[in-house]
C-alpha cells in the first residue's frame, strides 16, 4: 500500500508534536475488501473493530461469520473466526459459549442470514439468554446473491425478486426482529443504530461497545442492529443509499436503544408487555 | 460484493418477444429458460429461496408467474419452500422449487416425506462446488446426493439431467410428467454452467396433460376425507407401503430410463458423462476419432434410473470406459454397478468449480487405451487378475499437490 | 500503520490503494476539502480520494469516520498548552 | 468451424454485454453460439469475464484449451488470458489503460486499440469493450458486421435507447480499427 | 360402540320431547382416540370439532397436522389432511393457503413442533399474514417422544431431559411466542386460552372460532394458543395435571385475546410496543 | 400418546453402580451404553434433540453431563444441535450429537460443512423405519445416506457399525478417535432394537488420548489467527483443498477399514450384514450349518469405507454371496462394487420396521444355492450369460402384495 | 349418533367404551353425580364413568364439555313453556 | 440352550419390568440375556409387550421365528402370541382378566395363572406380571428363583423399597403355581 511515508521527527509547523485524532485499528487486516464500493459492511466492521481493541478483546475472541457479504469477515480481523452455515451463527455461537466459558464470543449476521433462514436459532439463543454478542447488519436485502427481497425489505422497495416493488399481500410486512427478540427474558441488551450520518455512527459504536460490555459483565444475549446499506443492491450511488436510509429505512425500523437489562434476567414488562411468571413448580 | 450479473436484465427476453418469438431461435440463460419452460408446462407455483448460481431462476419465476395469476413466494428459507411445495403439491397443484447444494441439502427430510406420501414436485439442482459453502462453480458432485442418499429411507427420485439448454427446457417439461405419472418428487440437476450460460433455443415448449387426481386434497366435499401423510406405526403396515413404493421405482426404471449414445456403432471405447461432462466429452471423442480412437459417447439423461442394462450390453463389446464427471467420482459407481466387470472402468474428475478441457479428458482416454492395450495383451497368455481394476486409476489433475495442500492447510489451520 | 504525521505536514494519510472512491467521505466533510482525484486509477481501478485543501482541513475526522475502507489516518495539530488557552 | 473468445476486464467495462452481442448476432447469421461468464463474485471494479463460442454446428465443451481470440480490458486479464491464446489467434488489447504492456506472445496476433479514444469517436468514451468486439468481427469475420448491428439495435435498443447510435459507432470504429494490422 | 340404544318415540317422563343439550359433533370420526386418558387434546379436538361444524368449514377445509401426539389428527376428523415435518406445518398450511385461495386452512402444533423446530416457519408465516388459523397446543413439554424439555416448560420443572428442573441459567427461559408473534402485523388475531377449567373451555372455544371467522372474513394470520395438559409427561394424575394448569401455567402464560386486528393490517401499538411505519419508498 | 417407556428409569444404573461395577457385566440399554461410553470416552459437549427411538440417549446425557460439570444443550432443533456441535467443535471440544433418521436428514447441510472444514465430531443415528415420518421401527435405510448422498459435495464420513451393545460402547471411542485423528465427522449407526435393546455389557470404557490441535479455535493470542471455513471461491483452489480431502479419505481408506468374518474358513456362501442383520444372519447360519450348508458371515463394521477388497478377495473362491438388510437393498450395492460379478449376489430385505427372522434368511440362503447350482451346472458347458445378474432375484417379504397394496392406497387416497 | 334421548329416561348418553377413566368430568360435575364404575373394564382397559344419581343431574353439561374422549350426549328436560314459566 | 419369551399385556402391567428382572436374573446365573422392548408408541391401557432371550451363549438374532414361551396378559396378547409360540412351548395366561379365554392351541403347554389373586396373596395384587415371571420360571428353570429374588431386590429396592416385599411375595406365589401343572 503506498503511503506518505512519515519522518520520524516530524511535527507540526509549530514544533510541537501532532496529536493522533484517528487510525484503522490494529485488529484489521491491513488489505482492502471484497465490499463495494461504499458499503456499510466495511463501517461496521471498522466500529466492530475500535470497540475489540478498546475493551482488549482480540486474542480471546472467538467470531462466527454467516453466509452474505461478510462471509470473508475472517479475511479483516486478526482474531479465531468459524464459518457458519447460512442463518446457523447464533447456534454455532452457542457451542461454542458452552464449551469455552471464557472466550469473547461474537457473530456479525445479515438481515437475510439472521431474520430468514435464521429465525429459529437467534430466536433460541436469545431466549436461552446466551451469553453471546450479535451484530445485525440489516441492510434490507440479500446484497450477495443479486439483490433480492429480505424480511426487511420495505413495502413497496423493488429488488430482483420483487421486481414490482413489495407487496404486503403477497409478500408479508417487513419484519423487526430486533424487538421481537428484545422481549425474551434471555435477552440483556438490544438496539439498533445506524451508519447513515456520523453522529449515528458515533452512537452506533456505542450500542457495540455496550453490547460487548454485557458479554464481559457476565449478561445473557445481547444485540445490535445495525441500519446499512446496499448500493449495489438498491441500484443507488452510495450517497444515495445513504439519502435513503436516513429517510424511509430509519422511519420503518427506529434506532434507539430497545432493551438494556444488564446483567438481570428478566425485569418486568419493560417491553409493554406483561412479564412470565416463573414458579419453582 | 455481489455475484455480478450485469447484463442479465437487459439480456431478458420480454413476454411479448416470448410471445412473437415462438419457435424461433432466441438466446436464453438456461436458469431463464428452465423457468420459462415450467411456467409453459403449466407450473401453478414456484417456491424458492436464493442462492447462486441458481438466482436467476427465482427471479425470472417472481417476474413470471404474477403476470400470469399464479403463484410465486420467496420463502424464509429452502427449508419453507420445500414445505410449501409439499403443501402445494398436496392439493393437486403443479408446483417446483429450485436451489443449488447447500440449499438442496437443507430438503433432505421433506423430500423424504414427499416421496414416502407420494407428492409430485419438480426440484432443480443447479449445482456448485462443494462441500459445505464451497464455492459457486459447476459441479456434478451431488450426483450420489440426487441418486442415492439425501434424505433418509428407502426411496428414490428420478433425476433428469440436460447437457444443452435446449434440453432442459424439454426436461422441465418431462419432469412434470414424470411426476404426476408416478406421485413423486423429480429432480431436474444441471451444473452451474448450464444455469449461467447462453445458448440459442427454440421456444418449443410442451405442457403436459392435466389429470384430475383421485387423491388431492381439495376439501372433503361429497367424498371421504384424503389424507397425506408418510408414517404408519405398524411395521407391517409400513412395510406394505413401502413394498408398494418399490413396486413404483420398478416400474419406473422399466419404463422411464433415457439416455443417448453418439458415435457407439463401431466404438471400442465409451466414455460416458453426463450433462456438461457431457459436452467436453464431444469434444474430446472428436479429437480422438480424428487420431483414429474409435470412441463414442453414452450419456445417462436419466441419472436415476441408470441406464443399467443399456450400459451392461454396451460393455460387453467394449474395450474399456472412461466415465468423466464434475465430481470426485460418484456416477462411476453406477457404471461399475452396470459393467461389473466386463470391461476395465476407469475415471477422470475435475472439482472444486473446474472444468475438465477436451485435451484433458483425451489424455486420461489415451492412458486408458494403453492399460486395456498392456492388459489384453497379456491376457492373450494368463487371465487378467482381476485384483487390480482398472477404476483404480482414477486421474485427478494436479493430484500430485494433494500432500502439500494437505500440509499447508494443516499449518494455517485453514482448513 | 501510519501513526506518525505525514511529512510535509498535512493532517491526513490517505491510503490511496485501498480507496474506492465512493464519495462518502466527500459528503460528509464539513469543510469541504476532499475531492476524487479524476487522473488517477487506483489499483483497484477507482479515482481515488485526494484531500485538496490541507490547511482548510479541521481534523475532524468525519471523513474516517464514515470512510468504509479505512482510508484515512488523522492527525491534528497540537492543541494550545492550557497556559496558551487562558492568555 | 468452431471459434472461441473471451472478453475479460473490469467489472463495469461491459464485457458481459459485449459477449451477448456477438452470441446474438453469430445466431442471426445462422450460426450457433455459446455465451458464458465468470459468474464469480466479482466486486464492481473487479475483474469480470465471459467466454463466446460460435461455430457452424452444436457446441460441444463449453470449456476450451485454447481460445481464438481474447479481448483483454485491464492488466489483470491481460495476464491471466495472454497465455491462453491458441498459437496464431487473436490478442486484443485495451491500450488506452494498458499502455505499452504486451502479452509478451510471439506467436499471436497482437491487437493494440485505443479503445477509450475510439469510443470517443462513437460518441461515448465509456463504450470500450463495443469498439473491442468491432475490431475482433473486422479483423476475423466470424460473424458479419450487419448481424452485430442488427444485435447492438436490439439490446441496446431495449433498455437504453439512448446509446444505440453511439453503440453502432463505437463497434464500427472497432470495426476499421481491426481491419488493418496494428502496428506494434 | 356400546350406546344406550334409544327408542325413536322416547321423551321425558312429562310427555314433552327432550331437548339435546350436547353432542359431540359430526365432524368427529366416531372412534376412540390415541391420547392418554384425561389428555387435553381430545377436548381441543372437540372444540375444533364444534367450531368447524358451526361455521360449516369440514368440507372446504384442508387441514395440516403437525408431528407430535396430535400427529394422528387426521385420523378424527372427517376433512382432508396433510401431514407435514415436525414443525413445518405453517410453510405447507402456506403452499395450500397459496394454490386453493377457496379453501379453509388450518394448522394444528404441538409447542415442541410449533416454538422450537418450527420457529421460523411461525414466524414467517405471521409476517407474511398468510390467510391461516393456526390451533397452538402448548402443554409445555414433548408428549410423544417421552416428556422432554419444550421452549414452553416452566423454570425449575423436571423432565425427562431437565431432569433437575429447568435452570433458566444453563437452558434458556419458557417462550411466549404468541406474545412476540402478536407484534408482527400480519397478525389479525392471536389469543390464548385454556382448558383448566369448563368456564376457560368455553372461553378458549370462542377464541378459536373468531380465528377462524377472522380468516373466513379475507383477514391475516390468525392463531390461538390454548394452555394444556400432559398428564403423562408431567407425571401427574389427569386432575393433578389441571389443577397445575390453573396454577403455575395460567400465571406464567396470562390467558386473553393478545390481539384482534381484524381485517386490517397492523393498527398501532396494541402490543404496547412502537408500530412499524411502511412507507411505499 | 407417548412412546411408551415405563421401566428406563428404574433400569438405569446409578453413578455409583457405575463406579463400582466396572469390569462387571451390567445390563444396559444401547442407547444408553452409547452415551455412557461417550462419558467416559471424554465427551465434553453433547447436543441433541428428542426423536423416537433416541431420545434415551439425549436423557442419559441430560444427566450426566451436568453431573460432571460437562456440556449439555437440548437444541430447538436438529439444525440447532449440529451447528452448535460445529461450534464446539471447532475449539477442539469432543463432541457428540444424537438423533434418528428424520432428523439426521435436517443435518444434511451442516455435516457438508463439517466434513468440508474438518471438524472433528461423532453423530449418532438410531435408524427408524423411513421415508418420511415412517415408524418408529428398527431399519437400515439411512445406509445410503451414511455412506453417500446426504449432504452435498465431495466428501464421505466414516461410519461404524456395531452389531451389539457392547459393541456399540467400544466403537463410540473408536469414533471420537477416528474423528480428531483424521479432523472429520464420523457417524456411528445401529438401528432401533440396538438403541433400545439390553444386554449385559462389561463395563470396559477407553479415552482415547487427548491431542493438542493446532487448528482449533481459542483465541488468537500470541499466534496467528485461525480459521476454520469450507468456502473457496477460487476454483483452483477449492479443487485443491477437495484433493487434499479426498487424499484423506484414501488414507482412512487404507488404515481403517473394519469388519469381522466368521465361520468363514470353509465356506462356499457368504452372508453380508451388519448391525441387528449380522445378528439374525449369525442365527440363520447356525441353522444352515446344521443343514450341511457351508455359510459363513462377513460383517462390515465400517460401512464407510466399505471393507471392498477383503470381500473382493473373499469372492473369488465363493459359489454366491447373499447380503441382508433391515432397507429394500442399499448395502447390496456396495457388495456388488466390491464382487464386481467375481459371484452371484443375492438379496434379502424387510422394510418399515420389520425384521428378518433367521428362517427367512435360511430361505433366502437355500433359494441362492438352488440358483447357483443350476447356473454352474449350465457353466459346465457354456459361460453363464451375466445378462442377468442373480441380485435381480432380490426377495422382499410379501412383495406379491404389493401391486394390491398400491391400487389399494390410491383408492382411498391415503399415499 | 344419539341424537335421541336415551330410554329409559336419563339426561346423559355415555359412550362407555371411549370413556378413559380420566376422572376430569367426576371432577367438574357440581352435582357429583358421576363416578367410576370400579367393577367394570371396557375394551381399552379402563374403568369406565357411570351417572350414579340420574335425577341429580341438571343437563348441565360441564361433564361433556371437559370429557376429552366425547364420552357424552346430553339431553335436558323439556323447558317449561312460557306459559308455565308466567304461571 | 437359547430361550425366548415374550411378556405382552397392558402398559401399566409392569411388563418391561418384570422382562428386566428375568434379564438381570440370567447374567446373574452366568447366562446371556437379550431384552428388547416393542418400543412403539403405546398409549396408556393399550398393548405393551417386551422380548427377553436367555442362553449360554452370545444370543444370535434378537427376533424369533417362535417363541419358547408367552406370558399373555391381556386379550389382545393372547390373540396375537399365542400361535407364535414353538411347538411344546409355555402359553402363560392371566386368567384374572381373561377368564375362561384359551390360546387354541393344543401343542403347547397353558398355564392358566389367576395373576391378581396370586398377587394379592403376595401383598399387592397390581404386581400381576411378578407373578406371572415366578410361574415361568418355576415351570421352565431357566433361571434360578434366587437370581430372580436378587435381580428383584436390586431392582426394585431401588425407586420403590417399599414393595420389595410385595415383589418377591408375588413372585413366590407365582413360582408355586407355576410348578405343578396347572388344571386347564
Ligand atoms: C443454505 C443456503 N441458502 C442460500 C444461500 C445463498 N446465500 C448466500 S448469502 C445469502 C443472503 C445474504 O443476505 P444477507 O444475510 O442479508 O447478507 P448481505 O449479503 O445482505 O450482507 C444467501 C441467500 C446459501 N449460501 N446457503
Ligand atoms: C425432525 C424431527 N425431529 C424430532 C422428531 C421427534 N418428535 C416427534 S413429536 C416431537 C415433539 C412433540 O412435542 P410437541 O410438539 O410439544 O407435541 P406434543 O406431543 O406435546 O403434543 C418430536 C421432537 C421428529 N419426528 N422429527
Ligand atoms: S452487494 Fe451490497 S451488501 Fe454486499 S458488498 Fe455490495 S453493497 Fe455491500
Ligand atoms: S478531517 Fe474533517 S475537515 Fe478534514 S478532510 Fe476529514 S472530514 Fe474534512
Ligand atoms: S469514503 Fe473512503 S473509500 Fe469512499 S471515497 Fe472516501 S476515502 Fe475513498
Ligand atoms: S403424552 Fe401427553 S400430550 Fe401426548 S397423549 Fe399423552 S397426555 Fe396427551
Ligand atoms: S350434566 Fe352436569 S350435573 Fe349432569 S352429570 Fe354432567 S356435569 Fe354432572
Ligand atoms: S372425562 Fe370422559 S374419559 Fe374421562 S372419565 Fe369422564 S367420561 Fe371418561
Ligand atoms: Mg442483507
Ligand atoms: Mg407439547
Amino acid at each position: 500500500m503506498t503511503l506518505h511515508t512519515p519522518d520520524p521527527a516530524a511535527g507540526h509547523a509549530s514544533g510541537a508534536p501532532a496529536r493522533l485524532v484517528y487510525h484503522r485499528p490494529d485488529v484489521l487486516v491491513d488489505r482492502s475488501t471484497h465490499y463495494c464500493p461504499g458499503c456499510g459492511h466495511g463501517i461496521i466492521h471498522r466500529l466492530l473493530a475500535e470497540v475489540m481493541t478498546e475493551l482488549d478483546l482480540p486474542a480471546h475472541t472467538i467470531a462466527v461469520a454467516p453466509v452474505g457479504c461478510a462471509v470473508f469477515a475472517y479475511d479483516y480481523f486478526k482474531v479465531d473466526f468459524v464459518e457458519a452455515p447460512h442463518g446457523r451463527a447464533p447456534a454455532v455461537a452457542t457451542g461454542i459459549r458452552r464449551v469455552r466459558p471464557e472466550a469473547f464470543v461474537l457473530t456479525y449476521q445479515g438481515d437475510g442470514d439472521l431474520a430468514a433462514i435464521g429465525t429459529a436459532e437467534i430466536v433460541h439463543a436469545a431466549a436461552r439468554g446466551e451469553r453471546i454478542t450479535a451484530i445485525f447488519v440489516n441492510n434490507g436485502i440479500y446484497g450477495m446473491t443479486g439483490g433480492q427481497m429480505a424480511p426487511t425489505t420495505l413495502l413497496g422497495q423493488r429488488t430482483t425478486s420483487s421486481p414490482s416493488g413489495r407487496d404486503a399481500a403477497l409478500m408479508g410486512y417487513p419484519i423487526r426482529i430486533t424487538e421481537m427478540l428484545a422481549q425474551l427474558p434471555g435477552v440483556s441488551y438490544a438496539a439498533r443504530g445506524t451508519i447513515a450520518d456520523v453522529a449515528s455512527i458515533g452512537k452506533l459504536k456505542a450500542m457495540i461497545k455496550r453490547a460487548c460490555q454485557v458479554q464481559i459483565e457476565g449478561g445473557g444475549f445481547a444485540l445490535v442492529e445495525a441500519l446499512s446499506n446496499c448500493p449495489v443492491g438498491w441500484g443507488m450511488t452510495p450517497e444515495q443509499s445513504i439519502e435513503h436510509l436516513k429517510g424511509p429505512v430509519v422511519e420503518a425500523f427506529p434506532v434507539g436503544v430497545i432493551v438494556d437489562r444488564g446483567k438481570s434476567a428478566m425485569p418486568a414488562a419493560d417491553t409493554g408487555c406483561p412479564a412470565p411468571a416463573h414458579p419453582e413448580a | 460484493m455481489r455475484t455480478d450479473r450485469e447484463s442479465d436484465l437487459e439480456a431478458r427476453p420480454t413476454a411479448a418477444e416470448l410471445d412473437t418469438a415462438r419457435r424461433s431461435r432466441v438466446l436464453m440463460k438456461g436458469n431463464q429458460a428452465i423457468a420459462e419452460a415450467a411456467v409453459q408446462a403449466g407450473c401453478d407455483a414456484y417456491f424458492g429461496y436464493p442462492i447462486t448460481p441458481q438466482a436467476e431462476l427465482l427471479e425470472w419465476m417472481a417476474k413470471r408467474m404474477p403476470e400470469l395469476g399464479r403463484v410465486f413466494v420467496q420463502a424464509e428459507s429452502e427449508l419453507g419452500a420445500i414445505n410449501m411445495a409439499l403443501g402445494a403439491a398436496a392439493t393437486g397443484a403443479r408446483v417446483m422449487v429450485s436451489s443449488s447444494s447447500p440449499g438442496i441439502s437443507l430438503m433432505a427430510e421433506a423430500m423424504s416425506y414427499m416421496a414416502g406420501s407420494g407428492t409430485p414436485m419438480v426440484l432443480v439442482n443447479i449445482m456448485r462446488a462443494g462441500p459445505g459453502l464451497g464455492g459457486i462453480g459447476p459441479s456434478q458432485s451431488d450426483y450420489f446426493q440426487a441418486t442415492k442418499g439425501h434424505g433418509h429411507g428407502d426411496y428414490r427420485v428420478p433425476v433428469l439431467a440436460p447437457d444443452s439448454i435446449g434440453e432442459a427446457m424439454e426436461l422441465t417439461a418431462t419432469s412434470f410428467e414424470l411426476a404426476e405419472r408416478y406421485r413423486t418428487p423429480v429432480m431436474l440437476v444441471a451444473d452451474g454452467i448450464l444455469g449461467q450460460a447462453m445458448e440459442p433455443v427454440e421456444l418449443r415448449f410442451r405442457m403436459p396433460e392435466r389429470h384430475a387426481f383421485d387423491w388431492a386434497l381439495t376439501g372433503a366435499a361429497g367424498r371421504p376425507a384424503r389424507i397425506i401423510k408418510s408414517i404408519d406405526l405398524d411395521p407391517e403396515v409400513l412395510e406394505n407401503r413401502n413394498l408398494a413404493l418399490q413396486h413404483k421405482y420398478r416400474e419406473i426404471a422399466r419404463h422411464e430410463v433415457r439416455w443417448e449414445g453418439w458415435q457407439l456403432e463401431d466404438a471400442e471405447f465409451a466414455i460416458v458423462a453426463y450433462g456438461t461432462a457431457a459436452r467436453v466429452a464431444r469434444s474430446a471423442i472428436a479429437k480422438a476419432r480424428e487420431k483414429g480412437i474409435k470412441v463414442g459417447l453414452f450419456r445417462p439423461i436419466t441419472l436415476w434410473p441408470f441406464p443399467e442394462r443399456q450400459l451392461m450390453r454396451l460393455s460387453q463389446r467394449l474395450h474399456g470406459i472412461l466415465t468423466v464427471e464434475l465430481s470426485s467420482g460418484q456416477m462411476v459407481e453406477d457404471v461399475r454397478l452396470a459393467v461389473e466387470g466386463r470391461c476395465p472402468v476407469a475415471f477422470h474428475g475435475r472439482m472444486g468449480g473446474m472444468v475438465p478441457t477436451p485435451d484433458e479428458v483425451l489424455g486420461a482416454l489415451k492412458a486408458l487405451r494403453g492399460r486395456t492395450e498392456r492388459a489384453r495383451g497379456e491376457s492373450h497368455a494368463v487371465a487378467p487378475p482381476r485384483a487390480e481394476p482398472v477404476h483404480a486409476h482414477a486421474t485427478y489433475e494436479h493430484s500430485e499437490t494433494t500432500p502439500w495442500v494437505h500440509e499447508r492447510a494443516r499449518r494455517e489451520g485453514r482448513r | 500503520m501510519a501513526l506518525r504525521p505525514p511529512v510535509p505536514w498535512a493532517p491526513l494519510v490517505i491510503a490511496e490503494d485501498r480507496c474506492k472512491g465512493c464519495e462518502l467521505c466527500i459528503a460528509a466533510c464539513p469543510k469541504s476539502v476532499l475531492a476524487l482525484n479524476r487522473g488517477r486509477v487506483n489499483a483497484l481501478g477507482y479515482h481515488p480520494v485526494e484531500l485538496t485543501d490541507a490547511p482548510g482541513c479541521t481534523s475532524c475526522a468525519f471523513c474516517a469516520r464514515v470512510c468504509p475502507d479505512t482510508v484515512f489516518t488523522v492527525w491534528a495539530a497540537p492543541r494550545p498548552s492550557r497556559e496558551e488557552q487562558t492568555r | 468451424m468452431e471459434h472461441s473468445v473471451v472478453f475479460a476486464g473490469f467489472g463495469g467495462q461491459g464485457l458481459l454485454f459485449a459477449g451477448q452481442v456477438l452470441a446474438r448476432a453469430a445466431i442471426k447469421d445462422g450460426l450457433e453460439a455459446f455465451w458464458i461468464p465468470s459468474y464469480g463474485p466479482e466486486m464492481r471494479g473487479g475483474t469480470a469475464s465471459c467466454t463466446v463460442i460460435v461455430g457452424d454446428g452444436p457446441i460441444g465443451s463449453p470449456v476450451v484449451d485454447r481460445f481464438d481470440a481474447a479481448v483483454t480490458m485491464n492488466l489483470p486479464s491481460l495476464r491471466k488470458f495472454a497465455p491462453r491464446v491458441a498459437p496464431g489467434g487473436l490478442l486484443a488489447m485495451n491500450t488506452s489503460l494498458l499502455g505499452k504492456e504486451t502479452g509478451g506472445r510471439h506467436d499471436v496476433d497482437e491487437l493494440h486499440l485505443l479503445c477509450t479514444e475510439l469510443a470517443a469517436r462513437g460518441g461515448d468514451d465509456k463504450l470500450v469493450t463495443i469498439v473491442a468486439l468491432g475490431a475482433l468481427v473486422g479483423r476475423l469475420g466470424w460473424v458479419t458486421p450487419g448481424a452485430v448491428r442488427a444485435a447492438l439495435r436490439e439490446m441496446a435498443g431495449r433498455k437504453r435507447p439512448e446509446i444505440v447510435e453511439a453503440d453502432l459507432g463505437a463497434f464500427d470504429a472497432g470495426l476499421e480499427a481491426g481491419a488493418v494490422p496494428a502496428a506494434t
